[in-house]
């Protein structure tokens, strides 16, 4: 299935763009999409740890599940205010 | 009630009318201006905001509910704006009308604090000369 | 900084700029806004504040240099008004600005408390009705 | 020696107006002053506690020595803000 993934600040430029469509496995979670992301740019591993998401705007865990048509936000540290 | 986000210069005034009524003896506001800071990076001449409007616009309405909740009852409007910002300019407003002062104080300084922590906006520093980097806000 | 008694209806915008500065990345600022009070009395539908102005003005700047020193450096501006103020409208305005946001809320909050106690002003509660009672703020 | 007396708020009810003229012994006090208001006007007397005086517009306490001419103002607990 195809999630829309949207990336933010410094991860839009890890991602090469604000906006990608991806192909994972059906029942794939946000873990896994994680996993495939550093797999096709490794630039991605390190960023782990700060990195946040959000699904269909709403923040929530690395173990959420995906299905079709998701969108999926990759968040760096916030910095407004 | 009043929570925005967008490229406009923001104003002060609209947001205190959004929160005055006359069961609120307090308003209190706050300004994040854009200061011209001398980093190791070079001089700021610009910060450029950008968010995540839906989730960044949850998370403020949730952080006025709580805010209303923990000190008030009170009424909060919070608006945050994109786009470059020059010295000078504010990037961030927030008004607090309660009852009473201390609950108006505290109400605003846990806003400004929150949304800091939680709200879906990322800054880059642009400095003179043209060298730029994303700042995240410090782990409290 | 900006020290003013007066008539005139307030405005936070003005104060704003007098405290602004490059230097400055938090402006706090606070308006006390007469409430739709039920007292014992009656209704509140104004409230008459009247200064001793020349007394009043020196203790507003000494409160205004007295938190600049404990919380800042920030700069600060107070405004009082004098004669009836009706339901809604605010009776005194404060504006600090620091270069952190901890320091502007503290300073302002200092200022608003410190002029409660210090600063020559009277205020006079107006009920519905026409009965008046001179209402002190009560001791800290 | 003559003083102007200003008084704010209830005082100034107490007093019977904003101001007036009060002749005082050379050398007096505010505090013999304020012995002379609470003879002139025994509900003075009560107040005492809670007057503050003002001497030339600056804040005194009532062992300050008064002179020719100055301006004393009496003032209830401040209300402000």
């Amino acid at each position: 299935m195809t999630v829309r993934l949207l990336a933010f600040a410094g991860l839009r430029d890890v991602l090469g763009g604000p906006k990608r469509e991806l192909s994972v496995a059906d029942g794939a979670t946000l873990a896994d999409l994680w996993a495939e992301l550093v797999r096709a740019r490794p630039q991605f591993g390190p960023l782990e740890g700060s990195t946040r998401f959000a699904l269909n705007g709403r923040l929530v865990a690395r173990d959420a599940t995906l299905a079709e048509g998701d969108e999926v936000a990759l968040m760096p540290p916030f910095g407004g205010g | 009630m009043r929570y925005e986000i967008g490229a406009a210069p923001l104003e002060i005034a609209p947001l205190i009318a959004a929160v005055a009524g006359p069961e609120n003896g307090a308003i209190v506001t706050f300004l994040g201006v854009v200061r011209a800071d001398d980093d190791p990076e070079g001089t700021v001449e610009a910060l450029v905001y950008e968010a995540y409007e839906e989730l960044a616009l949850s998370e403020m309405r949730a952080i006025g509910a709580e805010a209303s909740t923990r000190f008030g009852p009170a009424r909060v409007a919070i608006a945050h704006r994109t786009g470059a910002c020059g010295v000078g300019e504010a990037s961030v407003a927030i008004a607090v009308a309660a009852a009473h002062r201390a609950a108006a104080f505290d109400a605003c300084e846990y806003a400004i604090d929150e949304l800091k922590k939680r709200v879906a906006v990322w800054k880059q520093e642009r400095y003179r000369g043209g060298a730029a980097r994303w700042r995240p806000n410090a782990e409290v």
